[in-house]
């Protein structure tokens, strides 16, 4: 492999951005999605079993955990239509920039909506 | 009609299939119906009475409904192979000998080929009403 | 004429302190690259080009890098400026932050040579690759006839002069090399729309590839690279459908 | 110093240069013999690329033309200098070689029924200078560039054997059965800093023009005239060397061209009164008068004091009366180098213009096979020049707009055909002993010497001479101004010394070179500019002002012996026209 110079990190502008976080969001939901398999799976094995897993994923902990994932999710789901967007849409290419802060926009209002009442969920049930 | 390059310039040499123009259109494709599926997932399940319902007298209920089940099991498809897929590119990308890269992917594929197993034979062969004795866990079905 | 367009229009030209930190690495002599930094008056109508040359020609010689034209046509002096790829040429410093020393080091993704000169083979290698000319079966005895649409519809990738600022600013081209890169697709652009060629299928089978279009994850760094302003995703989208449709 | 490595390589056929020219003979040479293209620039980066305004032939696609009537002009612009059987040649092989173009590629602009589109160029003519006529092919504004990057497609195509990065610093000539002939070219590898002998059995010289012996040019860093000035150190001729064109129109300070299709359009020059100055020098045909006129139209305002900006060292170029849609649709790359490097807003101000030296009518002398000459007609078999750094010579005085890129693809062309047929028949000749001996010492003077003189001071000093005393006025006085700074300064390059000491990519070490070169070049032409006292075409004597066909109605012929120039004369080939006064 060629020699790198460890130089400067490359100033990309939003496309170069929004694809570093796409890509982080899909791992992070790969991830959770093998784990998330796992444990429903449980329900096959021993009711009992699993609802001992879902009452740590009540815990705040996790709780805080899954609004991680929620955003995400938000952001790859609607980041994915902006690519699909550039990919099949005539304008797309002309208005990724403007589309990104819209993805950006609706994962926000998305999140804003949610997080609270999730929050309640979550503290509602520890209490 | 039948093209003759006069001068064939050392092109570069292909290894193998070559399905990346497929993998790409799936990642297409089952992005879109995916964002029906996850969404309608996180409201059911996260939005409507929050993580604090879910128990297996919950998934329970829910699996009764033959609805629920191809819902549940098309996104187990969808969502596993975009993402093994998806983890595919990431690591072609930054897997820079070649037996990493191939290690890397088969253990992907693996992984994902036995959960989706995994996954479909839980939705399908389910039984809500897995253990009559632990009542309290039972859905209403099997009360 | 108005009187204000015959007040002269450049005043008297403001210099200004820079500091200019380049990437240095001789082969012969460093390990690894470093970081030198160089303090110099520059003035107003001063490209980075003019600062390198500056460094070059009154405090150290053994500066290297490539330069010809100056004035951006024939894309010699790609490199990376305060982090962004760009023409030496065509930047000019008071346009930059000079609030810090102005950073510039070699295009990325390619083996460096000396300072900021990078071995530009694998590039070329990837641009021969797509069949970069025109194949046409007819042996016409004048011109062959294309309408001015059929003209207008690869107009903005022939404005490519294989300078790399976009292939070297490709996150995906960074990653192992392997990737063909955007200036190549656009140069096999410049053939799969041209009305006149008779291979399009041929290069559309080239970048329906491992390494081809199919890795391009539309980070549009290409496009804002790129100094002649071509549209360079676009360009690759349009190859992308191309492909898909399985023809022009 | 340890001696570098010496490679050796075999072809038929030679080719240094890989611009418009090198790469066009390249595409005759390629399929008929091994051909090897040794460029010191990767092809693309050639300065052909830079040209921007099209490329001449009467095809008559648009209109009615003929190529008798191109030759006529081409005659005319150059001041009757041409050789005519030449500039016939070139008039009628353009319809052809505009055609070879669009068969490989080249995406013209078209008419609406498909054809090669054309437009109006300075000083083409319908019948014998009637009125303008639409001649000059052109694809936008980037005709060189399209025309740079077909020819290395084709090359690429046809698999042509490139060695970039590899400079030609000499030219080895053995005799045989007492011919003197080429047997090889030296080349120095950039990258390792390794020797190379390429030996041809033909060998054809295209390495362009030496527009850096000036300070404001249009001309790249790296047209320095090495292959003019190898041709001159081995004793070889050179032909008009006095005969350079400065471009009215280059930015101020700079000299980036701006094309002569601003004052086509519309634009208008004017001082720092804001007078259109240009009604005074020209009354008729005003800012469109020939390039040579308006140059020095520019020049005397400037001088006299008329000139704009802070040092009134500029005039200005007026584009503010044009609606922003015919400048954005016409003059597009105008308004974005202004815009870019001078920061000015051309719909809203005008642009600081000034000359800028443009083009080399002068080079190596050849016939019409590109051959070039020992003599006033001896050939030396087996060596060839094409492109701006040949002398056919078609553009005697002047060269008219868009006849270059014609006339590296007409006579790049021959070069190439020729040069095979010629290898066809001949054998290499055997390469002399010692054969890189010249080029070690030259790099070894340059390295070893220990002087504090600078490369880039020197180089600075030679361009300021040559812009102060032989640029669009010349004087007796001026131009021995010039010729004894640089013998100074020639004496001074002998106590350089440089930086680098490395091997790898040592730009410093070949920019020494090349100063060699340049200083070289810029003597002969201020010799020359001297000894040809008369103006014409591009060559403006203040001392004397007027053409003198009586005695000047010759090309020079600059020789090198030993330290010192000997001049000759040329007799000019005339078919049809005889001189006339130029006026339009
Ligand atoms: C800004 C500008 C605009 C112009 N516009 C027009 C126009 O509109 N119409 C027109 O007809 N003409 C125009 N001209 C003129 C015309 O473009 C040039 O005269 C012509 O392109 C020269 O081509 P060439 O092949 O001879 O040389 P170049 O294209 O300059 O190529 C020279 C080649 O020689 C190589 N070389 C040089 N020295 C060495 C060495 N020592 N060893 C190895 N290789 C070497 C270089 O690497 C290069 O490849 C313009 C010129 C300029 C500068
Ligand atoms: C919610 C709907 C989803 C949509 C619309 C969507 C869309 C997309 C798209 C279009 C791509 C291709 C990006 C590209 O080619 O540049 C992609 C990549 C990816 N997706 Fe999704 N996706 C979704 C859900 C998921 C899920 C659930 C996972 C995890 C299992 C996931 C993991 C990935 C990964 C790992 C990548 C690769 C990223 C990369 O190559 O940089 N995505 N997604
Ligand atoms: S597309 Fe643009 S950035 Fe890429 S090589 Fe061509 S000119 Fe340079
Ligand atoms: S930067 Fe690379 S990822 Fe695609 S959009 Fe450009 S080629
Ligand atoms: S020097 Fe030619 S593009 Fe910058």
């Amino acid at each position: 492999m060629a020699k790198l110079p460890a130089g400067t990190l490359y100033r990309g502008k939003v496309g170069m951005w929004s694809w570093v976080l796409h890509r982080i969001t899909g791992v992070a939901i790969f991830f959770f999605l093998l784990v998330h398999i796992l444990d429903t799976s449980l329900v096959r094995v021993d009711p009992e079993a699993y609802n001992g897993v879902m009452a740590t994923y009540k815990t705040v902990i996790i709780g805080f955990g899954e609004l991680g994932l929620v955003a995400a999710i938000l952001f790859h789901a609607f980041n994915g239509v902006r690519i699909i967007l550039i990919d099949f849409w005539r304008k797309g290419f002309k208005y990724q920039n403007l589309m990104f802060w819209i993805v950006v926009a609706i994962a926000f209002i998305l999140f804003a909506g949610f997080a609270p009442r999730h929050l309640m969920h979550v503290f509602s049930y520890n209490n | 009609m039948e093209i003759v390059i006069e001068t064939p310039n050392s092109p570069r040499k292909r290894k193998g299939a070559n399905w990346e123009k497929y993998g790409w259109m799936y990642m297409r494709i089952s992005g879109a119906v995916l964002i029906v599926l996850i969404f309608g997932h996180l409201i059911v399940n996260l939005w409507d009475k929050g993580v604090g319902a879910i128990d297996f007298a919950f998934v329970a209920g829910k699996w009764t409904n033959p609805f629920w089940q191809v819902w549940d099991v098309l996104m187990l498809w969808l969502a596993l192979i975009h993402g093994t897929n998806g983890m595919r590119t990431i690591t072609n990308d930054y897997a820079e000998k070649e037996w990493v890269r191939k290690t890397l992917n088969i253990t992907l594929w693996v992984v994902c080929g036995a959960l989706i197993i995994l996954g479909t034979l839980v939705a399908t062969t389910f039984d809500p009403c897995i253990d009559p004795n632990a009542v309290n866990y039972l859905p209403t079905v099997c009360k | 004429m108005s009187a204000e367009a015959t007040t002269p229009v450049i005043a008297e030209v403001p210099s200004f302190a820079v500091t200019l930190m380049v990437r240095r690495y001789n082969p012969e002599v460093d390990s690894e690259p470093k970081w030198q930094d160089y303090d110099l008056t520059m003035y107003g109508t001063d490209r980075v080009l003019d600062a390198l040359h500056k460094i070059k020609w009154e405090v150290d010689g053994s500066l290297s890098f490539r330069r010809s034209c100056a004035h951006g046509v024939c894309g010699s002096d790609a490199m990376r400026i305060n982090g962004r790829n760009r023409l030496a040429c065509k930047t000019l410093i008071k346009d930059l932050d000079l609030s810090q020393p102005i950073y510039v080091e070699p295009i990325k993704g390619l083996e460096v040579e000396k300072d900021l000169i990078v071995d530009m083979n694998p590039f070329y290698q990837a641009y021969r690759d797509i069949k970069p000319f025109l194949i046409a079966s007819d042996k016409p005895e004048k011109e062959r006839i294309q309408s001015a649409a059929d003209r207008e519809r690869f107009d903005d990738t022939t404005k490519c002069i294989l300078c790399a600022a976009c292939t070297t600013s490709c996150p995906v081209f960074w990653t192992d090399g392997q990737y063909f890169g955007p200036a190549a697709i656009v140069n096999a652009h410049r053939f799969i729309f041209d009305s006149r060629d008779e291979a399009a299928e041929v290069r559309l089978d080239i970048l329906n590839d491992k390494e081809g279009v199919w890795r391009c994850r539309t980070t549009f760094n290409c496009t804002e690279a790129c100094p002649r302003g071509i549209q360079v995703t676009r360009a690759i989208a349009e190859v992308k459908q191309a492909v898909l449709r399985g023809r022009a | 110093m340890s001696t570098p490595k010496v490679h050796h390589h075999q072809y038929d056929v030679v080719i240094v240069g890989a611009g418009g020219a090198g790469m066009r003979a390249a595409i005759e040479a390629g399929p008929h013999a091994k051909t090897a293209v040794i460029s010191k620039l990767f092809p693309t980066r050639s300065h052909t690329g830079a040209a921007q305004g099209g490329m001449a032939a009467a095809l008559a696609n648009v209109e009615e033309d003929n190529w008798e009537w191109h030759t006529f002009d081409t005659v005319k612009g150059g001041d009757y200098l041409v050789d005519q059987d030449a500039a016939e040649i070139l008039a009628k092989e353009s319809v052809e070689a505009v055609i070879d173009l669009e068969n490989m590629g080249l995406p013209f602009n078209r008419t609406p029924d498909g054809k090669i589109d054309q437009r109006r160029f300075g000083g083409h003519t319908r019948d014998h200078g009637k009125a303008p006529v639409r001649r000059s092919c052109y694809a936008a504004d980037r005709t060189g560039h399209m025309i740079l990057q077909t020819l290395y497609q084709n090359c690429v195509k046809l698999g042509i054997e490139f060695y970039n990065e590899f400079y030609v610093l000499d030219l080895l000539m053995n005799t045989v059965d007492g011919v003197e002939r080429p047997s090889a070219v030296v080349a120095y590898d950039l990258a390792t800093g390794e020797l190379h002998v390429f030996q041809g059995k033909s060998i054809v010289f295209a390495t362009g023009g030496f527009g850096k012996i000036f300070k404001t040019t249009s001309n790249a860093h790296t047209l320095t005239g090495d292959g003019v000035g190898i041709i001159w150190r081995k004793g070889l001729p050179l032909e008009d060397m006095e005969f350079y064109q400065f471009h009215p129109t280059g930015l101020a300070g700079l000299g980036i061209l701006l094309s002569e299709a601003a004052r086509g359009e519309g634009g208008i020059l004017r001082n720092a009164s804001g007078e259109r100055f240009m009604e005074r020098y020209a009354p008729t045909i005003k800012d469109l008068a020939p390039r040579d006129m308006v140059a020095r139209a520019m020049a005397n305002e400037v001088r006299e004091g008329r000139g704009a900006g802070p040092h009134k060292d500029y005039v200005l170029l007026d584009l503010t009366h044009l609606p922003p849609e015919v400048i954005d649709a016409k003059l597009p790359d105008i308004t974005e180098f202004a815009r870019t490097y001078l920061g000015v807003e051309p719909y809203t101000e005008p642009v600081p213009v000034f000359p800028t030296a443009h083009y080399a009518m002068g080079g190596i002398p050849t016939n019409v096979k590109a051959e070039v000459l020992r003599d006033n007609d001896t050939v030396v078999p087996g060596l060839y020049a094409a492109g701006e750094c040949a002398c056919v010579s078609v553009h005697g005085a002047n060269r008219l707009g868009t006849n270059s890129l014609l006339d590296i693809n007409v006579f790049g062309k021959r070069a190439g055909i020729f040069s095979v047929e010629y290898a066809k028949t001949a054998d290499f000749v055997p390469v002399p002993e010692g054969a890189v001996d010249e080029v070690l010492s030259l790099l070894a003077n340059v390295r070893n010497s220990k002087g504090t003189e600078k490369v880039a001071v020197l180089r600075k000093e030679l361009q300021d001479t040559m812009d102060k005393n032989a640029q669009v006025y010349r004087t007796e006085e001026s131009l021995d101004e010039a010729l004894a700074k640089i013998v100074e300064l020639r004496e001074r390059y002998q106590h350089i010394s440089i930086q680098d000491l490395g091997q790898r990519f040592n730009t410093d070490l070949l920019e020494a070179v090349e100063l060699g070169f340049l200083l070289d070049l810029a003597e002969v032409l201020a010799y020359t500019a001297k000894e040809r006292r008369e103006s014409r075409g591009g060559h403006f004597r203040e001392d004397y002002e007027t053409r003198d066909d009586e005695k000047f109605m010759v090309h020079s012929m600059a020789y090198k012996t030993g330290d010192t120039i000997k001049l000759g004369w040329k007799p000019v080939t005339i078919t049809n026209y005889p001189p006339m006064e130029r006026k339009y």
